[in-house]
């Protein structure tokens, strides 16, 4: 059984604590920081938190880093303040 | 035997706590909701069958070699264990507390949702720490309690109760730290936490200089949670602090954990002489110096505050004797005295609320303009200080045989004479309000105090005296079943 | 003698009796020693429930004891609040808000927003990790709260980069405490234990329907049950437990 | 030698207030306090020197009269006191219960 499940609360706590960021301090720029060092971030972490997945190669990156950073990213673009 | 509504007794509070926080600012939905919760405070523990619970389900097993502790069988879980003592305690609190709540609902122009909340947090401390057979979460229990009761005395919103408050916290790190480190060392050298099996481990092993350490640093921490002998003047400093009517609840609460407390160190270190002695002689001590700061007192609060604080200190003599009889007397008299005290206080609290001051100097001529308050104030004067037909009799009268016949007759003097500081104490405060002439009263008598009595307040008046009477005639029925609780606590001993 | 020359004196007395009280309790730390006692039965059994031994430990044999530590931070969060006036007998005292925005330099303008992003997500990773790794929601709440402490610190209190009010922060911790208390009480309704370990079924006896069983238990190769939800639930409380202290204690900054 | 009623209602009379009559209560019963309250502490010594001692606190005790105003001094609400007292009964459990007697 893969861990999905992981994934998606992730994302879903990732996108209520977006909800209340505000847009003030970013723009186009900041985005590609984030994303930038988020996955930079993500590589160096290698499979941390080490959830076990049915895949023939282990996977290189923490999906829930991911899946935590995109849900607060739509969670900021969802809220729109 | 598994009863599945003894852990509600402390989760139900918990949960009503944090929604009357979230529903602070609704007013109506914080005053209803108050009540209700109340309400099932009150049925829980009636409901509750006697028995044991295991958090966790987790059973008791053989103890594998390589744990390295001493015994056949240990519990894995944490356990509560439910009987007629904790009934009683968790029902005297509840209806403490229960007045409590009502005289803020009804008396308060807006309710305050945080406050309630404070006021259910210290109600699951004290029920969890009175069923706790586990000892580690007697502690973690005995900090909310602590940082709770500090909030309600905060809540009044003056200086003095952040004063206060500062330093019963202050005090209260202290005390805390000394319980968690004698837990350490308990739980370092015997390996478990559970009570029950703690108490076989310890059987005959208690004269090693780390056991002793440990049981010195769980004393210090009685002493504080109970409000014995250094730490009287925070306790009363707490009492006078708060609004009487919290101050009510908050010394049912100290008498509840002095109890508590107290049976677990019996339980664990029974036959310990030097635990015994260091217990009476500091509670002797707060007996003599409680009464006697009663008796200088200038203002009525910290006048009760402090007879309140002797009172505990009575409780404390009884309980360290660890003879079933003291042990017996010494429940019996805290329930005794939290009733009687708790319905001064609320006498207190209504010439507060009447006259907006209760300093001697100013206060006088009382009699004429609340009668009604007059009577039932000298039978919770005569109720406290033991006075024949109502219930501190039946105690004190037990506490003195027993001290008597546990071969102190000099403490069976030392009770005496501290129940008659008391008398006198509070008979100076009655003067002083009811029936002194001043001139002073004239400009400060309100109508509040003259006309109707807060329908609740009058109603928990008259209903603490009549309990205090009932059990002063017939005190069998609540006194032989303490006594089958003390005996069978010092037969495990 | 006056008074000073007393309490001089009387400082001496103290130290003197406080040096007796640390030398028993030192001579009791250094010589005693420590059996694994119940430790080692823990550490027997909990492999077969998740990985992470202080995880299962904390939130399952002393799952009750976390609660009641989670309520300790409750409670001093409520005092916090009441300190500064709110729920205080009489109505609520408005404390003046006067913090003021900050103006932040490019550096911290150009790192801090990012950072918050950034720091945000590793606390969720921390948290959701708990029953594997090191971790946990405690650990992982003060992560979360850090990112909210170094917004207010560079932005200040007003237009920092959360728009979290105080009411929102009251809820996340209602929320994160209720959701402890609930699957506690799903334990005692399902088996008749509170805070049962229901999703593993770890005594398979108690007569809990398989259909909570499989509500409950977690995406994972070994089966921790309600442990990660019982990290969330203690995450969000902390988060918000600490964000509800820093903004109060910045908020009467300069009152 | 004036007498000790004297001696009790003046200095008692200079702390103003309504509570003479208290004040006078207190100190006689702290008199009868204290010796007793030493003799159950003393418990674990043999009657002889116990009862000396009952003696000799009851002695100190009547030359230290009148005791109510540093009685009601010490049992103030001032921080430093408290601290004092409680450093004083934290090393003498500890004391009592490890060092034995």
């Amino acid at each position: 059984m893969n861990p999905f499940g992981v994934l998606v609360i992730g994302a879903v706590i990732g996108a209520v604590l977006g909800l209340s960021v505000t847009s003030e301090f970013f723009n186009r720029k900041t985005y590609v920081t984030i994303l930038g060092v988020a996955v930079l971030i993500d590589v160096l972490m290698g499979s941390y938190p080490f959830y076990t997945w049915d895949l023939s190669v282990e996977l290189p990156v923490s999906g829930v880093y991911l899946a935590a950073l995109i849900g607060m990213l739509a969670g900021k673009a969802a809220g729109g303040r | 035997m598994n009863s599945e509504l003894i852990p509600l007794m402390v989760v139900f509070p918990l949960i009503s706590a944090i929604l009357l926080n979230l529903m602070h600012g609704k007013d109506r939905a914080v005053r209803v909701y108050g009540t209700l919760a109340m309400v099932v405070v009150i049925a829980v523990p009636l409901l509750a069958v006697y028995g044991n619970h295991l958090f966790g389900a987790h059973p008791a097993i053989d103890t594998p070699a390589e744990t390295g502790i001493a015994l056949g069988r240990i519990n894995l879980a944490i356990e509560y264990s439910f009987g007629f003592l904790q009934r009683a305690l968790i029902f005297l609190l509840a209806a403490i507390a229960t007045f409590a709540v009502l005289s803020h609902t009804s008396n308060e122009k807006r309710a305050s949702g945080v406050y309630l909340s404070m006021v259910m947090l210290s109600i699951a401390a004290v029920s969890a720490v009175v069923m706790a057979n586990d000892i580690f979460n007697m502690f973690v229990f005995l900090e909310i309690l602590t940082i709770s009761q500090a909030a309600m005395v905060v809540a009044k919103g003056d200086i003095g109760g952040y004063k206060a408050a500062l330093k019963y916290l202050i005090f209260g790190g202290v005390a805390g730290g000394a319980i968690l480190l004698g837990i350490a060392l308990l739980l370092g050298t015997f390996g478990v936490l559970n009570i029950t099996d703690l108490g076989n481990a310890l059987s005959g092993n208690t004269k090693s200089p780390i056991v002793l350490t440990a049981v010195g640093l769980l004393v210090i921490g009685w002493l504080f949670e109970s409000g014995l002998f250094p730490f009287h003047t925070i306790k009363s400093h707490i009492y006078s602090s708060a609004k009487a009517d919290v101050a009510a609840l908050l010394q049912t609460e100290t008498k509840i954990v002095l109890v508590a407390i107290a049976i677990i160190l019996l339980r664990l270190f029974g036959g310990l002489s030097n635990m015994s002695a260091v217990m009476v002689g500091l509670s002797v001590i707060t007996l003599a110096f409680g009464s006697v700061m009663a008796l200088v007192q200038t203002d009525f609060r910290r006048l009760l505050a402090f007879a309140a604080v002797g009172q505990a200190g009575l409780v404390g003599i009884g309980l360290s004797l660890g003879t079933p009889d003291g042990i017996a007397a010494s429940i019996f008299h805290a329930v005794n005295d939290a009733l009687a005290m708790s319905l001064l206080f609320v006498t207190v609290f209504v010439i507060y609320e009447g006259a907006k001051t209760t300093e001697f100097s100013r206060l006088g001529g009382l009699l004429t303009k609340a009668p009604r308050l007059a009577f039932l104030q000298i039978i919770g004067i005569m109720a406290v200080s033991g006075v024949p037909p109502f219930n501190a009799y039946q105690s004190e009268y037990r506490l003195i045989g027993a001290a008597f016949q546990a071969g102190y007759p000099e403490l069976g003097v030392v009770i005496i004479l501290g129940t008659i500081v008391t008398f006198v104490a509070l008979m100076k405060g009655f003067f002083l309000t009811f029936l002194k002439e001043s001139t002073a009263v004239a400009a400060i008598g309100r109508p509040q105090l003259s006309n109707a009595l807060p329908l609740v307040t009058f109603a928990t008046m008259v209903i603490l005296a009549l309990v205090c009477l009932g059990i002063g005639l017939h005190p069998g029925p609540l006194y032989d079943r303490f006594a089958d609780v003390a005996i069978t606590l010092t037969m495990g001993v | 003698m006056n008074t000073k020359d007393i309490y001089e004196m009387r400082t001496v007395v103290a130290a003197v009796f406080l040096g007796i009280f640390s030398i028993f309790v030192l001579k009791a730390l250094t010589s005693f020693e420590i059996i694994p006692g119940v430790s080692y039965v823990y550490n027997l059994q909990g492999p077969s429930i998740a990985p992470n031994m202080i995880t299962v430990i904390l939130f399952d044999w002393r799952g009750y004891d976390t609660l009641g530590e989670a309520f300790i931070l409750i409670t001093a969060v409520f005092t916090t609040g009441i300190l500064f006036g709110r729920g205080v007998l009489g109505g609520d005292v408005k404390v003046r808000d006067t913090a003021a925005t900050r103006q932040p330099s490019v550096v911290q303008k150009v790192f801090a927003a990012p950072l918050v992003f950034i720091i945000v997500a590793f606390g969720i990773v921390i948290t959701l990790g708990g029953h594997i790794t090191p971790g946990g929601g405690f650990q992982g709440g003060s992560v979360i709260a850090t990112a909210f402490f170094l917004s207010v610190v560079v932005f200040g209190l007003r237009k920092n980069v959360f728009s979290l009010s105080h009411r929102s922060l009251e809820t996340f911790e209602g929320v994160g405490a209720l959701i402890y208390l609930c699957l506690g009480l799903a334990g005692l309704g399902l088996s008749g234990y509170y805070l049962y370990n229901v999703g593993a079924d770890f005594y398979p006896g108690l007569g809990v329907a398989q259909w909570a069983v499989n509500l409950l238990s977690y995406p994972d190769a070994t089966n921790a049950g309600i442990i990660p939800y019982l990290n969330i639930g203690i995450a969000l409380k902390v988060l918000s437990g600490f964000c509800t202290i820093i903004t109060v204690l910045m908020g009467a900054e300069k009152k | 030698m004036r007498s000790l009623y004297d001696t009790l209602h003046e200095t008692l009379k200079s702390r103003g207030g309504t509570h003479i009559g208290g004040g006078f209560t207190a100190e006689y019963m702290l008199l009868a306090f204290f010796p007793l309250a030493f003799v159950a502490l003393l418990r674990g010594l043999d009657s002889l020197t116990s009862a000396v001692l009952a003696i000799l606190v009851t002695a100190l005790v009547a030359f230290s009269l009148p005791l109510v105003k540093k009685v009601s001094r010490e049992n103030s609400d001032h921080f430093a006191i408290a601290a004092f007292y409680i450093a004083i009964v934290m090393g003498l459990v500890l004391f009592l219960m490890v060092g034995g007697f």
